[in-house]
């Protein structure tokens, strides 16, 4: 299935390579990102990738199980934000402060 | 009266001690401790002295085997046996120990309670190690001795205590892991021996061929011979591992620095018998001459280093890595008078080497320094101490009519039997034993009047006591051994001779019989 | 498909019922009795019969072998132990949360909920075997540690600690999942029961597959801290409060490496050996970074934090024996074996620090242990035979934990996996010792912040005394755990 | 069986002697301790007589008395008995033993009496007789390597005996560590003998050792003698191992009598004669036992003749005699080595104790330069001291003379012997006439020097009843074993001593014996000129001392560079210090320090650093920034991915 034309028609590897490319720009985002909420938005956007690699797999393996884990993955995507977001706020609120650069106390 | 028949003597000696550590340690009152301690001790003696009774000495077989199943899965067993490569150096830890109380009745104030604890547990374990007769049950007891003695360095020791205490426990550890390991690799070789099932048994272990190439390094047998034989050798110690030691012994209390030349050095010659020569005999026989070689340079390296010692334990520390020498020498010349004055000198030199410790701390109790070059003239202001350090000195250079002789004299035999050039060399440390011991004498008892000894004569609060009825109470018994041994050696030796007779011819196939 | 749930369903899944059902309850009664926090004391006994209840359940029911919600679920040997290890050392993070100064009392029983879920989020992710449940229960436990990490009396660090723990931990969902979907596009399932069968062919012809294999491999190696993706595992144990550090460090390494074994357990390594390659060197520099960095700490909680990462690369020696053994169940058993071991000595070391903490800032030291042995002789032989252990010095439990792992890696002839596993195990009893020396060796007066801690004290106790005990009974033990794994 | 009690009797008596005075030590009533001590010794005395007669009873070839105690040491072929055997040689070796010894301790009672440690002085002395009673009793190479090392060790306790003078308790030290050296190669010696011919029992060395003469130097006999030799060089202080013996005079006097003179550094001869089947079979042992007994016995009178403390005068003569009987044995004339050994026993005994009475009556002054004109003050030392002066310089018809002369004449008439041999035993002889002239010159003759303070006075009757005693035996002893030439001039006295000697010394091969042949008038001749030199040396050095001292300063001053060459001994002690003393013990702390300091402990430190360095480096890679960690783990996952996937 990896041999089909990148050219002719848009096909699995067209999807992958997307995802692949949010991946790392979701990394990206997280690596090189100094704001917590822009952090944040960067690993949704890892799990979206994620998503649509599940998506571009189910529909061309024929099994509908990875639609059903997308759901799974974006019900968890949204408890995972609740949380960040839930931590963040209770920093910011203490220290008004979201810059990742911040949270350098623990090393060593 | 027939106590001793009981079959499970040998549990009793090795749990015996932990019995006694528990009572201590809920023990209500603090001013009769030591007496419990001391009586305790000699319980225990008393019965080591039972085995020694009803030991068979015409049997080079197993004796007073219990076996039961400990972790079935791997063939681990609690299995303990007597023979005579182990037998006397039961009895001298149970010898030693209430000697060692005595010694200590004095020195140690501090945590008198927790210090009896840790010697009692620290015995328990000498004891299991001398008899386990399973590898892990071996492993076990053998590294267990290193914590008490690791806290009786780390607790009651000198100024730079706990730097010593570490590096012991780090150096003897490290040796000794390798051996796990070793162990491991051994047992897994068991099916082909027992039939399927994995043992840890030592007399399975004997059984197995473990294939050797002769000069190819990475043979199962030679790797297996080398691991254990660093973990032995780091304890015996033999050059070039011995540098733990000196440090060990001069921060060490007394009875920690009896204990641990006494006893814990024998562990890795111990080792060496019981386990390195039986187990892996091409391997042994090959790489001899680098044991041998070792133990020549640590008998001779040690000897001359002992000479420019200025502290007294640090000096005997080093003689101690001389004589451990010796006992390696003597082992891995491979013949019975090499094998026999081994394990005698191991007797010996837990005897002398520990008196030696006790005497110093007795000297070091009255004046606060074990620095040579502060005494002189020592003779004059205490007598009796000085008839009894050079008894002592006697055994530990080996004069004959002392245990010493007839140790070394059997192991220089050995020696020559192997080749006349190892025993030019060994016979240099009898001159060089000689040297620096009779060195330390002559500068802490003779000459005129030292530092210690004048301030003692002006000040009152000072004065030197010569020794007192503990203190003489506390080396008698050391001092009747050392004659002992070297008037009557053959009471002593007939324990062993069946055993190292039997090694010897059946080293290449050896097995133990169970009686 | 025909999705049916039976009875057996129910009761099989029962423990994470009751777990969450009780988790409930404190929550309930606060809100309530108009959000008025009720004695911690009430809920404290309220969670720790959930737990035991959770636990008697899945003794009795676990172990089973069987599967449930349609093979999601698989309840055998693996489950009921690592189940087991799991609540019980949650059950005692608890109890030290409860005497702990950092402890927001006011919000005790928001803490517990937390707890209890992330409880029953562990039993999920043992017993999944289907990835993407997997996922569920990772993130089940993982969302509920975050928040715990934060709820601390202590402002700073705590909430520092939470958030990286937070942000690196989605990294490693992400990237678990990232795997998943490739597993999945592969071969069509994300069954590792199913996997199992194909895994080994698989991974050999298909590259997608074994990328895939990679990103989850990676993605729990993160949740374990292998090195290099160790690195929130220090700051994160520092940073929590004591007793979610013992939390973390038993309960939820357990429950991943249960996780991971199922893993392994498909014998997918056997497949690529450069896999197997990179996952021994792995192995290898979890020990080394592990024990080499908690040589220089002083602070002893970040040093035990470090060694976590060292016993994670000795039982990741295990993880790979068992990837590699055909007979898995010894390997197997060896890791749960030293899991066990890892978190009753784990649970009593924290539980010490734990009680001597002054304040929700305090933190202990190496030296800060000076005297300790004076002032209180039995918690500090407590401490003395967890370090013991630690260091995997007979006879204590900790040694025979290593002995098996080794000894497992040994007949799988990774004998030079366990030759730095020893190398490891020297350097490791340097800075094993040293709180050692502090305490009996050094003057001073350190002393437990408070003489009432009852509940600690006898859970520490009776670590100590497990730790001793089975150490020297543990053959059937062994016996008992491999029975119920193969 | 009563042979075993009696021997018993005679080895326990000292032994109980020793534990008596031993426990207590603190006391100084010496008296008691003097009693005590001489009584033991003499109940040995009388056992060695009783014993002395039982051998006479017995046939000539089985005059042989063991007793046989306990099983000592016992492994494998090696089986050592703590037996003890009374035969030809040993009994003498007893007789002098226990007689002197008893003298001696009866003397020490006088020459002690004043001191605070006299107790523990005559425990120390009975020690030593029951160590040297081992020595000289044990049937096997062990028993007597026991005895060896003990005198050895009572030796090391009476030279040191006045430890709290530094140089005294340092010359106690040289002198057990110079024997250990030789001991060292006695070990050495036993078990070449031990593995060669399985046994270490004299009587079964000897029986098994080989009639036919080993050739080879590197031949099992040949280096067994040797290493036994050179462990003989160390107790009987010969080149190289003499340095210990002139420093231990540093002992009480009595002991030099005893222990340095009469019975202790005679060991090492009467170890050669003991195993001589042993030592005939091996002439190249044999030849180096000749060079060096007659090399010492020039160098140490050469010595002799510049020193100026009576002891030390003493002590080098001891050497030079020594030296003689080495020579002796060395040639094959085990007997007259034996004789020598008896002789020198009674005489210079005399002449130990002789001085020890002047140093008594001197108030411990031992310079001869401050002495002179004694013999008005001590008339009885100056008479007994004239007579062991007269037999040790040869003077005919007393014992020395008889002994020595036959030394010389077998020397040179032996197919062992040499003609540079009896050079060299000539010259000692000059020397040694020279240097005992000059001794009793400045002590007793011409004027006297000694200090105004100084009032001499003889000493009392238990000093001076020994003296005479030996003084007697210095005179008559020779007579029991007159040489064969001399034999013939004075009427055919039979010579006893060879006759008691023969069964149990095997002469040398009857084809080397027959390849030499010498006439009686050879040895009449030899005879002459040696004792005409000594004579005359005598006479020049009593001219030189009384009369004309300017000629021996003056002498001194034109030979300066000899004089000091003889004054410092050769240099020999600092040879030895200078050489391998101080270099080894330089080089032994440099061992320490960079083995164990610089090396092993290096190494270990090293070890630690890397670890701790290694933690270092982790400590800075976690530097607590998040987006840094996310950095490993996708740098890890991008490894990883690249490893697998691209190999």
């Amino acid at each position: 299935m990896l041999e089909t034309s990148m050219f002719s028609e848009i096909g699995l590897n067209h999807y992958l390579v997307l995802s692949a490319l949010l991946f790392t720009i979701g990394m990206a985002g997280i690596l090189l990102r100094r704001n917590l909420i822009v952090v944040l938005m960067s690993i949704e956007l890892m799990l979206n990738a994620v998503n649509i690699s599940f998506v571009a797999f189910s529909k061309y393996n024929m099994n509908s199980e990875g639609q059903v884990m997308v759901f799974f993955v974006m019900t968890i995507a949204a408890a995972e934000a609740a949380v960040g977001l839930a931590i963040i706020v209770s920093i910011f609120k203490r220290f008004k402060e979201v810059n990742i650069r911040f949270f350098e106390h623990l090393k060593g | 009266m027939n106590i001793g028949a009981s079959s499970s003597i040998l549990s009793l000696i090795i749990f015996l001690p932990l019995l006694f550590a528990l009572v201590i340690s809920f023990w209500p009152q603090r001013q009769t401790l030591r007496e419990l301690a001391l009586g305790f001790s000699l319980i225990q003696l008393a019965v080591s002295l039972l085995l020694l009774r009803d030991f068979d000495s015409t049997t080079a077989a197993l004796q007073f085997t219990e076996q039961f199943t400990w972790i079935e899965r791997f063939g681990i067993s609690y299995f303990v046996g007597v023979d005579g490569i182990s037998l006397m150096l039961v009895i001298l830890t149970t010898v030693l120990m209430p000697i060692m109380i005595l010694g200590s009745w004095k020195s140690i104030s501090e945590q008198v309670k927790g210090f009896h604890v840790a010697l009692f547990v620290l015995q328990s374990a000498m004891l299991g190690s001398f008899l386990a007769m399973d590898a892990i049950l071996f492993y076990v007891f053998w590294e267990l001795s290193l914590i008490p003695m690791y806290f009786i360095v780390g607790i009651w020791g000198g100024a730079r205590r706990i730097y010593a205490t570490v590096k012991f426990f780090i150096y003897t550890m490290a040796g000794s892991l390798l051996m796990l390991l070793a162990i491991i690799f051994m047992m897994r070789l068991t099916p082909e021996v027992t039939g399927g099932a994995i043992s840890a048994s030592l007399l399975d272990f004997y059984k197995l061929e473990i294939p050797f190439i002769a000069g190819d390094f990475f043979t199962p047998q030679t790797l297996l011979f080398f691991a254990f034989a660093v973990a032995f050798a780091i304890k015996v110690p033999l050059f070039p591992l011995h540098t733990w030691l000196p440090d060990a012994h001069v921060e060490a209390p007394t009875p920690g620095s009896v204990v641990l030349a006494g006893v814990m050095l024998k562990m890795g010659t111990y080792g060496f018998l019981r386990w390195v020569i039986p187990l892996f005999p091409d391997a042994s026989s090959h790489y001899a001459w680098l044991f041998i070689a070792l133990g020549l340079v640590g008998i001779i390296y040690g000897a001359l280093v002992a000479m420019i010692q200025p502290d007294m334990k640090k000096l005997v520390a080093y003689s101690s890595v001389s004589h451990m020498g010796y006992v390696i020498l003597g082992l891995f010349v491979m013949n019975v008078y090499g094998m026999g004055g081994s394990l005698y000198q191991m007797l010996n030199h837990g005897i002398s080497t520990g008196g030696l410790f006790l005497l110093i701390g007795m000297i070091y109790e009255r004046t606060h320094s074990r620095e040579i070059s502060k005494y002189g003239g020592l003779a004059a202001a205490m007598p009796i101490f000085t008839i009894f350090f050079i008894i002592v000195t006697m055994s530990s250079i080996a004069v004959p009519l002392t245990n010493g002789f007839v140790g070394e004299f059997l192991i220089l035999m050995g020696a020559y039997q192997y080749s006349f050039t190892a025993s030019i060399f060994a016979v240099t440390g009898v001159i060089l034993g000689a040297t620096y011991m009779l060195w330390m004498v002559k500068n802490i008892f003779f000459g005129p009047a030292g530092e210690i000894v004048k301030a003692s004569e002006h000040d009152p609060e000072h004065r030197l006591h010569d020794m007192s009825k503990r203190e003489i109470a506390v080396m008698l018994p050391i001092v009747i051994l050392i004659f002992w041994m070297g008037l009557f050696p053959n009471t002593i030796m007939d324990y062993s001779k069946q055993s190292i007779n039997h090694l010897l011819q059946n080293k290449q196939n050896y097995s133990l019989e169970v009686k | 498909m025909n999705i049916s749930i039976g009875l057996a369903d129910i009761l099989l899944i029962s423990p994470v019922i009751v777990l969450f059902l009780f988790s409930l309850i404190p929550l309930t009664t606060k809100v309530l009795n108009k959000n008025v926090e009720q004695s911690p004391a009430t809920t404290l006994v309220v969670a720790l019969m959930g737990l035991g209840i959770a636990a008697g359940l899945l003794i009795l029911f676990g172990g089973s072998d069987q599967t449930i919600f349609n093979g999601q679920l698989l309840f055998d040997g693996l489950t009921k132990w690592a189940g087991l290890i799991a609540i019980v050392s949650a059950a005692a993070g608890i109890v030290l949360l409860y005497e702990n100064p950092s402890t927001p009392y006011r919000q005790f029983s928001e803490i517990i909920f937390l707890a209890l879920n992330s409880v029953a989020g562990m039993l999920i992710l043992i017993s999944a075997i289907n990835l993407i449940t997997v996922f569920i229960g990772l993130e089940l436990m993982s969302l509920s540690l975050y928040l715990m990490t934060a709820m601390s009396q202590e402002q700073k660090l705590s909430k520092e600690a939470a958030i990286k723990y937070f942000v690196l931990g989605s990294i490693a969902s992400a990237i678990f999942l990232y795997g998943v979907s490739f597993i999945f596009g592969s071969t069509n399932t994300v069954n590792t029961a199913e996997l199992m069968q194909v895994a080994a062919q698989t991974i050999q012809a298909d590259k997608l597959f074994l990328f895939g294999i990679i990103f989850v491999v990676i993605g729990f190696c993160f949740k374990v801290s292998i090195a290099p993706f160790h690195a929130w595992t220090p700051d994160v144990y520092q940073g929590a409060p004591t007793p979610i550090t013992a939390f973390m460090a038993t309960a939820i390494k357990t429950a991943s490496f249960a996780a991971f074994l199922r893993i392994a357990a498909t014998q997918v390594f056997q497949g690529s050996q450069n896999l197997v390659d990179v996952l021994q060197w792995l192995a290898v520099l979890t020990m080394t970074v592990g024990n080499v960095a908690a040589l220089v700490q002083t602070n002893l909680k970040r040093t035990l934090a470090y060694s976590s990462v060292a016993h994670s690369g000795y039982i990741f020696i295990g993880l790979i024996t068992v990837g590699l053994s055909a007979n898995s169940a010894y390997s197997a058993t060896a890791v749960v074996f030293y899991l066990l071991t890892y978190a009753v000595m784990s649970i009593g070391a924290f539980g010490i620090l734990s009680m001597i903490e002054k304040s929700e800032n305090d933190f202990v030291t190496v030296d800060g242990l000076a005297g300790f042995a004076k002032k209180q002789p039995a918690l500090a032989l407590c401490f003395t035979i967890f370090l013991i252990s630690m260091a995997g010095l007979p006879p204590v439990l900790g040694f025979f934990g290593k002995l098996y792992l080794f000894g497992a890696a040994v007949s799988e002839g990774l004998i030079w996996l366990a030759l730095w596993g020893i190398l490891n195990s020297v350097i490791a009893v340097y800075y094993y010792l040293r709180p050692i020396v502090s305490m009996y060796m050094k003057p001073g007066d350190t002393d437990v912040s408070d003489n009432r801690l009852y509940a600690s004290t006898i859970m520490v106790i009776a670590s100590a005394i497990f730790i001793v005990v089975v150490g020297l009974f543990s053959g059937p033990l062994f016996t008992m755990i491999e029975r119920s794994l193969s | 069986m009563d042979h075993q009690i009696l021997i018993a009797v005679l080895l326990l008596s000292p032994l109980l002697g020793f534990l008596i005075n031993g426990f207590r030590f603190r006391s100084q009533s010496y008296v008691i301790a003097g009693t005590v001590a001489t009584l033991a010794v003499t109940v040995s005395f009388v056992c060695s007589i009783l014993l002395f007669i039982e051998l006479l009873a017995l046939p000539a070839e089985s005059r042989r008395i063991t007793a046989h105690f306990f099983e000592w040491i016992n492994l494998g072929d090696l089986n050592i008995n703590a037996a003890f055997v009374v035969d030809q040689i040993s009994s003498i070796m007893l007789l002098i033993i226990t007689g002197v010894g008893a003298l001696i301790h009866l003397f020490s009672i006088g020459y002690m009496h004043h001191d605070k440690g006299v107790t523990k002085y005559f425990s120390y002395l009975n020690f030593f007789v029951f160590n040297m009673l081992i020595l000289v009793l044990g049937d096997s190479l062990v028993t007597m390597f026991v005895g060896w090392e003990g005198v050895g060790l009572c030796s090391y306790l009476l030279i040191g005996f006045w430890f709290s003078d530094s140089a005294k308790a340092a010359a106690g030290m040289k002198a057990f560590i110079t024997n250990r050296v030789g001991d060292a190669a006695f070990l050495l010696g036993m078990f070449i003998l031990f593995m060669t011919f399985g046994t270490l029992n004299f009587y079964e060395l000897n029986a098994l050792a080989p009639t036919t003469m080993e050739a080879s130097w590197l031949g099992a006999v040949t280096l067994a003698t040797l290493m036994l030799f050179i462990g003989a060089t160390g107790k009987s202080a010969q080149i190289p191992l003499y340095v210990w013996l002139p420093d231990a005079m540093a002992g009480p006097t009595p002991v030099s009598a005893l222990i340095h003179a009469a019975t202790m550094v005679t060991a090492g001869v009467y170890m050669i004669i003991r195993l001589n089947p042993m030592f005939v079979a091996a002439p190249n042992t044999m030849m180096v036992i000749a060079i060096v007994g007659a090399a010492t016995a020039v160098m140490a009178a050469t010595i002799g003749v510049v020193q100026n403390d009576i002891k030390k005068v003493l002590a080098y003569s001891t050497v030079s005699q020594l030296g003689y009987m080495f020579l002796a044995v060395g040639v094959g004339a085990f007997g007259a080595g034996m004789m020598h050994l008896m002789t020198h026993a009674f005489f210079k005994a005399l002449m130990f104790l002789g001085s020890g009475s002047v140093i008594h009556a001197m108030h411990e002054e031992q310079d001869i330069r401050k002495m002179g004109g004694l013999r008005k003050y001590l008339p009885v030392t100056h008479f007994t001291f004239i007579l062991g002066w007269l037999a040790i310089i040869g003077f005919p018809f007393f014992s020395g003379f008889f002994s020595k002369d036959e030394i010389l004449w077998q020397s040179f008439s032996s197919p062992r012997g040499h003609t540079l041999l009896w050079v060299a035993g000539a010259l000692g002889a000059v020397l040694t006439a020279f240097y005992m002239t000059r001794l009793m010159a400045l002590t007793f003759w011409g004027k006297s020097r000694v200090d105004k303070n100084i009032h001499p006075h003889e000493s009392p009757w238990t000093m001076t009843v020994p003296l005479i005693i030996l003084g007697i035996l210095s005179v008559i002893s020779g007579f029991i074993g007159v040489p064969h030439a001399i034999a013939e001039f004075m009427g055919h006295i039979p010579n006893y001593w060879q006759q008691w000697l023969a069964p149990v010394i095997r002469p040398l091969p009857i084809e080397e014996l027959q390849s030499v042949t010498h006439t009686l008038s050879e040895e009449y001749m030899l005879m002459g000129i040696s004792v005409f030199l000594a004579m005359c040396s005598a006479i020049f050095a009593y001219v030189v001392y009384t009369k004309k001292k300017h000629i021996a300063e003056n002498t001194a001053q034109s030979l300066k560079p000899i004089y000091n060459l003889l004054d410092n001994k050769y240099y020999v002690d600092e040879i030895y210090f200078g050489a391998i003393i101080n270099p080894l013990v330089k080089q032994s702390r440099n061992l320490w320090y960079y083995i164990d300091v610089n090396v092993i402990d290096r190494m270990t430190h090293v070890a630690s650093d890397v670890a701790t360095n290694g933690g270092k480096l982790v400590k800075t890679l976690q530097n607590g920034n998040m987006q840094q960690y996310a950095m490993y783990v996708s740098l890890g996952l991008i490894i990883v991915l690249s490893y697998v996937l691209m190999r």
